[in-house]
């Protein structure tokens, strides 16, 4: 009818295979809610779904499927488009790679303590929306779907509602989302335009122009951007992830958001035509800011959850970065640079899917053992569970971007793509790529000290409470579902370069180019951006190396040494000290970065009261942080939507003669403009 | 075939000339620094002998240390070890230069930092938290403009690979240029935040609410300690030796040439390791470490040197093409 | 032609007649059933005879779709209020004789909402409005408290004077249509009045229609003229909360959409547009921001009717093809949807014996099913998919900001202020600890579900006959 | 023809005359009378509408309002105030002054309006039209100036009084709009008694300030 023609792929078969399992597993639940098994046969069944889709996924990335077909469905007349390609088949594996994980970890749940009719009936629901998202063919369908997203994770996040914190992190969460939608919804009316070609094959056959394109493409920063998490919109993903329980947390932070990521990528690589070279400013822009921000905010928090949850906003604005740069290499006819640009951020948001949903499982393990999320009850788990920390260490070095793990490839991919900055014709964009690369080291670099600190204060040291002490090392399949993943980045760092020869066709497809001299590298695994001679980065050879040095090391210390070794209280300098509390805090440890960041960017404030000698009162240091992002855009509009409903609502106590007076009013008015009008 | 045994001959060298010299450097730093002071002090393999010491005494390890502690000292070593054995030192091309580039060696001794803080926190001490947390917040700020300095060197070179880098600088007439100044300005402060050096931390002191590098270490002994002294000095023979490839790459054996070349870039090469050795034992003596808290700006500066550096190399590259 | 327009008036009308003379509360409901289901068949029946316009009546794409709707609200009320009010006997809220009397009314009302919506005589049209009004009136009073007199004395008097302002539009219209059509019933004929339009007095169209926008406008509950519709929802029996918001406000509006045709029709009249596009924001804001304060459950779904009917005033004022078929659309959704939600509402006030927001809490422990009902009828009203107010909210947003971006902010600003409201209140109602007391609920939930079930399927997938009757209706409205 | 013109014109001005003395009563017989005297003016004016258009059927709608509006209702009205007790005297939201002005505006601007816009009907129809507007239009003035329920009813049926003029001034319109009118006075004045019976059981005034306490929706 739209020109969709019916064709369709074994490829789209197994995706629309796996969301009707999704379905399945949904309304099944839904009905048997009552009999825990049931609830708890949710997850194999999402296992299964999931390893079809994702796998259909793959397929259809590596043979660049693009099929599609229409359903007398949603809109009349336009109907409901179905549509595969590279790139809905890229994000579909990273959204179907995140579900298989957090379904194998949700096996592994407390049948008594975990499983309720709040959540396990939604999981499946969840994802299906997220599937929906990637293969809606038209505005209705994603906007349709983007929505349900929202809706069922909304249910997710309010499942512990007794707690007012989660209720209130809800409200702010659908609120925010739906504001976001509203703003997705400008954009497809501005690019489906007054005739109403609301199918994306109508869209890219006519393209919107210029003044138009800007609205849009403010549109869907907006709205995509607040979904993803983006500053100064953020505020709401570090209330609602947390809330959630763990994996659902994990799919929130680690998937979700690369479906927004996915929303930014179809509306402006894909339907609004031809780039400008200004477009990429708001990215640059916001981006950069986001990253540091992001990760500031992470490094001065002391709740586990959210750190994570910051630690993604800082993530999102990498993407941010890479798309920008991106879509300037693209305007400016750098193909070569944009392909680089693009192969970043994809690899990026494939990164950022695995660890952090590893990181949140991790967490969701600690939670679930002591029942504390905040950093001034945990401490020293390394002990009662060394494989969550050992494979917890994996994700935080992964996502500090350390080599050999895979954080560090997408890096790698971003500042070369940084260095090409000189090529471009504008000044101003010649000017932003440094600072945005000054920004992204920095980001690089604290985002080492927030992990650091993470992982020691929760992992290392001595338990800082009784829950603590008492941990216990988390159920078989939990494990499991960490392994995966932890392995998912060490492969991913070790052969990056596979996975870019992978998407080669997507590159191409969005950056117009594919990446130009992949496999011209001394070794097949060497990942080279523009040509080899002038960067390479070959992780397998680097891994070879540390190992064959660390055996060295080994060999050589055991061979002189007599490796005796004897266990003895801690020295600490001949002070040792009694109470766990007497450690190095989370807050003590952030105290320096505070010092050198926090009084610019959160107005931070110390005030000490230190009692004269005699007074026996304890002193006490009081911190006052300021979150702008919070209180402008969040607090501030809400106070002043009640003020203004409190001043209306006067009128809904006037007299009946007051009313009769409205009414004569709005007469009496019409009739005079009548009077002049006419 | 021939050839690559060569490279890979001459690869295995600089592995193990890293290691070997490393210990050498620290000495000769003290020995400057002690006759600054009118001091006779320890000859300059005094170094060898107090790591072997070390090897040879039984460490003692707390009783609440994890695996993470035991296991630390030999990845810090490995990182720190790669990450040095493939900065071109007194041979550019050799068989894996390539494998990391300037952003690569960065992360590397990243990795090596961040396992460091974490062992320092692994204990429960205070101190080793104060140690790693300052260490991270240096790292924050000296991070940054370390990679911003590589990426302007990589840009008036128009490649990330060192090799090329020297190479490039090397061949071409270099005009000296006020970005490679700043840069050179910006590294060699990094230079000294990361080896702990005066002004940042004071190599010598123990027991003081000032140190930063040595607070991490405290729980070390014997072999462990052995090695975290080593990657130690590893690390200041790798600084040294990339500002050496970087700014003054002269006498650096070039690309596919044999073993007779390599002789006068090993001699030249040693000559700047020992010239800056001595530089940097003269500089400690003439300043006084600062207050933990000053070190934000100190860095700061360097990162504003950086950038600048970084800026103006954006600028002449345009002015170039 | 038209053979069942006399039934679908007549079956109401008679059965109220005799329901007046039949004894015993529990008869009268089930004959009030067993009426409305007659006249639902009959509406039905309307799809298969042609339609058509005799002098009096007419049957054309424009009103079929509302018939039909109505009788079948009708009828699903109808059901909920044997149950409801049969609870309120229990309770001694009421005495037989007033239910008969309710069964009773509530018939005649459903007969007049139904002359009003097949009349081709704008006379009659008038005079089913005004029937309808004045027994709602009376049923909005049945529970005789202070505040439900006081609901009742209000809506009496702001709709005789809304019927009084509308009369003297429709005598305006005759008079306009006076000169082309002769003097005499044919100028009071609809359908001749559209056919000969061009031809009317455009200065007197444009007064009419500002009397009738302002007397039918009451009717609809357009900000600032909406002053009776809360108190009414709030005091009344919810069945007929549930049919003042899901019936008379739709009936109040297609009067004035069917003036709006002959007006728009002519080419020097004034363009209703822009006073719609106005009198429907300032309602639309007004009502989202009056959601904030609102402490009694009833009263707040009272408001989000005056939000939504501003909305639908806004689509018809942006007019246009997409415009006015999602304004017939959201028609459509907000009526069934918001009826569903009254009935929910009711099963809640019984369930926890109160009205009031703060003495409703953890409704999902407590009535995991009506927590369920009462959500799925507050997102789909919040325009939420996979719910047919979705569609039209997305069709309605999605064209004006293609043709007037800087318009389309005030409606999107005006709905998600109405939403954080309404998300706000729809947790405090279901989260958290329960409150006591927590009864079973004994009223039907059939019709709940039924709606909803509409409601849903309209969301994923609208039949084309329904597409056809709104697009040729979309047509008319220009 | 000419004079039929008049004696309409005539009538429907002293109609308007009624209402401005309506506006400026304060004492409740008194403007009960007034609204006696404007009924039978209106049934006047109705039953000359019928002579001259020769449309009998209108006489009933002129006996209607002689019947009810000037005699029924003004007395039911009468014995009600008397049994309530109600104050005899109307206190005033706006001064009798002020209300007068405003009644003066309101009358212009409908006259105004009409005579401006209806140029292309005849002006019999214009004169009925621009009077009937201007007595609605003070009827509401009536309405939200007084805060008695009776005169309440009263300024509401004054409006009605100028609807019905304004109907029999349209020539030819068909009866069942007089029908609708009488039925919906019925109609109204029966809900009327029973509510100001019911507000009798309730509150002890029909005085509406009374009935406003409650207001729904209690902070």
């Amino acid at each position: 009818m739209t020109g969709v023609g019916f064709s369709t792929a074994p490829q789209l078969a197994g995706l629309l295979v796996a969301i009707v399992l999704y379905a399945a597993a949904a309304v099944f639940a839904a009905i048997f809610h009552r009999h825990k098994t049931a609830l708890a046969a949710v997850y194999p069944f999402c296992i299964v779904a999931a390893a079809v889709a994702a796998g259909a996924g793959l397929a259809a990335l590596i043979a660049d499927t693009s099929a599609g077909f229409r359903l007398p469905l949603g809109l009349p007349v336009i109907g409901l488009h179905i549509r595969l390609d590279a790139l809905s088949a890229f994000f579909g594996l990273i959204v179907n790679l995140g579900v298989l994980t957090t379904a194998i970890y949700g096996i592994g749940l407390d049948r008594d303590r975990d499983l309720s009719a709040r959540v396990e009936p939604f999981f499946p629901a969840y994802a299906l929306a997220m599937n929906l998202v990637l293969i809606a063919g038209d505005a209705f369908g994603f906007l349709f779907s983007w929505e349900l997203m929202s809706l069922t994770s909304w249910v997710l996040v309010v499942s512990r509602h007794r707690d007012a914190e989660n209720r209130h992190a809800g409200h702010v969460y659908l609120v925010m989302a739906a504001i976001g939608t509203a703003s997705l919804l400008f954009a497809f009316g501005g690019l489906a335009g007054a005739a109403g070609n609301y199918a994306f094959d109508a869209i890219r056959a006519a393209p919107p122009g210029p003044l138009v394109a800007g609205l849009v493409l403010a549109g869907a920063i907006f709205g995509a951007g607040s979904k993803a998490g983006i500053a100064p919109l953020h505020a709401w993903l570090p209330l609602a992830h947390p809330a959630a329980p763990s994996h659902v947390s994990a799919l929130m932070s680690g998937v979700m958001t690369k479906v927004a990521i996915y929303g930014i990528i179809r509306i402006v690589f894909d339907l609004l035509g031809t780039p400008v070279w200004w477009w990429a400013l708001p990215f640059l822009f916001l981006g950069a800011t986001t990253a540091v921000l992001g990760l500031l905010y992470a490094v001065l928090d002391n709740d586990l959850k959210r750190v994570l949850a910051y630690s993604t906003v800082e993530n999102i604005g990498i993407i941010f970065v890479g798309l920008g740069l991106a879509l300037a290499f693209k305007a400016s006819g750098l193909a070569a640079a944009a392909a680089v640009a693009m192969a970043a951020t994809l690899l990026h948001c494939l990164n950022h899917s695995w660890f952090k949903s590893l990181l949140f499982l991790g967490a969701g393990a600690v939670l679930h053992s002591t029942g504390r999320r905040d950093f001034d009850g945990l401490g020293g788990l390394i002990h009662r569970m060394p494989v969550t920390a050992a494979f917890w260490l994996v994700g935080a070095m992964s996502i500090s971007a350390l080599p050999p793990f895979n954080g560090f490839v997408s890096e790698w991919l971003l500042f070369q793509a940084v260095l090409a900055g000189p090529a471009f014709p504008e000044p101003i964009l010649r000017f932003m790529s440094p600072a945005v690369g000054a920004m992204l080291a920095l980001a690089a670099a604290l985002a080492a000290a927030c992990f650091v600190r993470a992982f020691g204060i929760v992992y290392l040291g001595r338990p800082r409470s009784r829950e603590a002490a008492e941990a216990h090392e988390t159920a078989r399949p939990q494990q499991v579902a960490m392994a995966l993943l932890a392995g998912l980045c060490l492969l991913g760092g070790l052969f990056g370069s596979v996975a870019v020869s992978a998407i080669q066709p997507l590159i191409q497809m969005l950056a117009g180019a594919p990446l130009p001299a992949t496999g011209t590298g001394p070794t097949p695994f060497s990942l080279v951006a523009f040509d080899a001679a002038r960067s390479i980065y070959d992780a397998p050879t680097i891994a070879v190396f540390l190992l064959i040095s660390g055996l060295l090391a080994t060999l050589l210390v055991h061979r002189l040494s007599g490796r005796r070794t004897r266990l003895g209280p801690p020295w600490g300098c001949g002070f040792p000290e009694a109470s766990p509390l007497a450690q190095y805090s989370a807050s003590s440890f952030s105290q320096p970065l505070r010092r050198v960041y926090g009084a610019t960017v959160f107005g931070a404030s110390e005030t000490i009261d230190m009692p004269q000698p005699g007074d026996d009162r304890p002193a006490r240091l009081t911190v006052r942080l300021h979150d702008y992002a919070w209180e402008l855009l969040y607090a501030a509009p809400a106070r002043a939507v009640v003020r203004l409903s409190e001043r209306l609502n006067t009128l809904q106590f006037l007299t009946i003669r007051s009313y009769l007076m409205l009414v004569f009013g709005a007469l009496i008015v019409l009739l005079l403009i009548a009077a002049v009008w006419f | 075939m021939e050839e690559t045994l060569t490279l890979l001959f001459g690869q295995t060298i600089q592995m193990f000339l890293v290691l070997l010299v490393a210990p050498a450097i620290t000495g000769i730093t003290r020995r400057t620094k002690a006759s600054f002071m009118r001091r006779q002090g320890a000859p300059i393999i005094q170094p060898y002998r107090d790591l072997i010491k070390l090897v040879r005494k039984e460490s003692v390890i707390a009783e609440n240390a994890s695996w993470l502690f035991r296991s630390a000292p030999y990845a810090i070593l490995a990182f720190t070890w790669v990450a040095a054995a493939l900065v071109p030192t007194f041979a550019s091309g050799l068989m894996f230069n390539w494998a990391a580039d300037a952003v690569a060696l960065v992360a590397l001794l990243g990795a090596a930092r961040a396992l460091l803080a974490l062992a320092g926190m692994d204990v429960g001490t205070s101190f080793g938290g104060i140690g790693s947390s300052r260490e991270m917040m240096i790292a924050t700020l000296a991070e940054p403009a370390m990679l911003l300095v590589v990426l302007t060197m990589a840009l008036t070179a128009g490649t990330t690979r060192l090799p090329e880098v020297a190479e490039f600088l090397i061949s071409a007439p270099v005009t000296v240029r006020v970005s490679l100044a700043l840069a050179l300005v910006a590294l060699v402060i990094v230079a000294l935040a990361e080896n702990a050096r005066i002004p940042v931390d004071n190599p010598a002191t123990h027991l003081e609410l000032t140190m930063v590098h040595e607070a991490m270490v405290l729980e070390y002994s014997g072999r462990h300690l052995a090695m975290i002294e080593m990657a130690a000095q590893l690390k200041l023979v790798l600084y040294i030796s990339l500002i050496a490839c970087l700014f003054l790459p002269f006498g650096m054996a070039p690309a596919n040439t044999g073993p007779a070349a390599w002789l006068l870039g090993a001699a030249a090469y040693l000559a700047k390791l020992g010239i800056g050795a001595m530089m940097l034992g003269a500089w400690e003596v003439s300043i006084a470490k600062m207050r933990v808290f000053r070190v934000g700006e100190f860095l700061g500066g360097a990162f504003v040197f950086a950038f600048l550096a970084i800026l103006l190399a954006f600028l002449t590259r345009e002015v170039l093409n | 032609m038209m053979t069942s327009v006399p039934l679908v008036i007549g079956i109401p009308f008679v059965s109220a007649a005799v329901l007046v003379l039949v004894p015993g509360y529990r008869a009268s409901a089930a004959g009030n059933v067993l009426a409305m289901f007659a006249t639902f068949l009959a509406g039905v029946s309307l799809l298969f005879v042609d339609a058509g316009a005799s002098s009096y009546f007419i049957v054309d794409d424009m009103n079929i779709l509302f018939i039909i709707l109505n009788t079948l609200v009708g009828f699903t009320a109808s059901v909920f209020s044997a149950s409801y009010i049969g609870h309120e006997i229990e309770t001694g809220k009421l005495t037989p004789l007033f239910v008969r009397f309710y069964h009773a009314m509530f018939l005649g009302m459903m007969g007049s909402m139904n002359v009003a919506l097949t009349a081709n005589n704008i006379g009659l049209m008038w005079v089913g409005l005004e029937m309808a009004t004045l027994i709602t009136v009376v049923m909005v009073g049945i529970y005789r408290t202070p505040s439900a007199i006081e609901a009742a004395w209000k809506y009496f008097i702001l709709g005789s004077v809304g019927i009084s302002l509308a009369f003297f539009g429709t005598i305006l219209i005759y008079l306009a249509g006076q000169k082309a059509l002769g003097e005499g019933a044919p100028a009071m004929t609809w359908s001749l009045l559209q056919a000969a339009a061009p031809q009317l007095d455009a200065s007197l169209l444009n007064l009419a229609f500002i009397f009738l926008l302002i007397g039918y406008g009451t009717k609809v509950g357009l900000a600032p003229l909406h002053a009776w519709l809360p108190d009414a929802h709030a005091e009344g029996p919810t069945p007929i909360s549930a049919v003042l918001s899901g019936l008379l406000l739709n009936v109040a509006l297609y009067a004035l959409l069917r003036f709006k045709m002959i007006v728009s029709a002519h080419p020097d009249a004034i363009d209703p547009g822009p006073i719609m596009i106005v009198m429907g924001l300032i309602s639309l804001i007004f009502a989202a921001f009056m959601l904030y304060q609102r402490r009694d459950i009833k009263r707040l779904f009272a408001y989000s009717s005056i939000e939504h009917m501003g909305l639908i005033t806004f689509a018809f004022g942006m007019g246009g093809p997409l415009a006015n078929f999602a304004g017939l659309l959201h028609m459509a959704m907000h009526s069934l949807t918001k009826s569903a939600i009254f009935f929910a509402v009711g099963h809640v006030a019984q369930a926890k014996g109160t009205q009031r927001i703060a003495g409703i809490r953890g409704l999902s422990v407590t009535h995991p099913g009506l927590a369920i009902g009462l959500a799925v009828g507050v997102f789909a009203i919040s325009g939420l998919p996979p719910f047919g107010v979705f569609m039209s909210e997305f069709l309605i947003l999605t064209t004006t900001f293609a043709r007037a971006p800087w318009l389309a902010i005030f409606p999107a600003f005006g709905l998600l202020v109405a939403f954080g409201a309404l998300l706000w209140r729809l947790q405090d109602l279901l989260f958290g600890e329960p409150t006591e007391p927590a009864h079973k609920v004994s009223a039907s939930s059939v019709p709940l579900i039924i709606h909803l079930g509409l409601v849903l399927i309209a969301g994923i997938y609208l039949p084309p006959t329904l597409v056809g009757w709104f697009e040729r209706a979309a047509e008319m409205l220009k | 023809m000419n004079h039929a013109y008049d004696v309409s014109h005539l009538l429907a001005g002293l109609m308007l005359v009624a209402s401005f003395a309506l506006l400026y009563q304060d004492r409740i017989f008194a403007v009960l009378n007034i609204f006696a005297a404007q009924a039978i003016l209106l049934s006047m004016a109705v039953g000359w509408e019928a002579w001259t258009q020769q449309r009998p059927h209108l006489f009933i709608t002129a006996a209607l309002a002689l019947c009810l509006k000037g005699i029924i209702i003004p007395v039911a009205l009468h014995k009600m105030i008397v049994r309530l007790g109600v104050h005899r005297d109307v206190e005033q939201v706006v001064g009798v002054g002020k209300t007068l002005l405003l009644g003066l505006a309101l009358t212009s601007l409908s006259l105004m309006l009409v005579l401006k816009i209806t140029v292309a009907a005849d002006s019999f129809t214009r004169e009925g039209l621009a009077l009937a507007l201007a007595i609605i239009l003070l009827g509401m003035l009536m309405m939200i100036t007084r805060r008695n329920a009776v005169t309440q009813i009263v300024g509401f049926m004054s409006l009605e009084n100028g609807l019905i003029l304004a109907a029999t001034g349209a020539r030819g319109m068909p009866l069942v709009v007089e029908v609708s009118v009488a039925f919906s006075v019925l109609i109204a004045l029966f809900v009327f008694a029973v509510f100001v019976f019911r507000i009798r059981e309730r509150f002890d005034s029909v005085d509406i300030e009374a009935l406003e306490h409650v207001r729904g929706d209690t902070k």
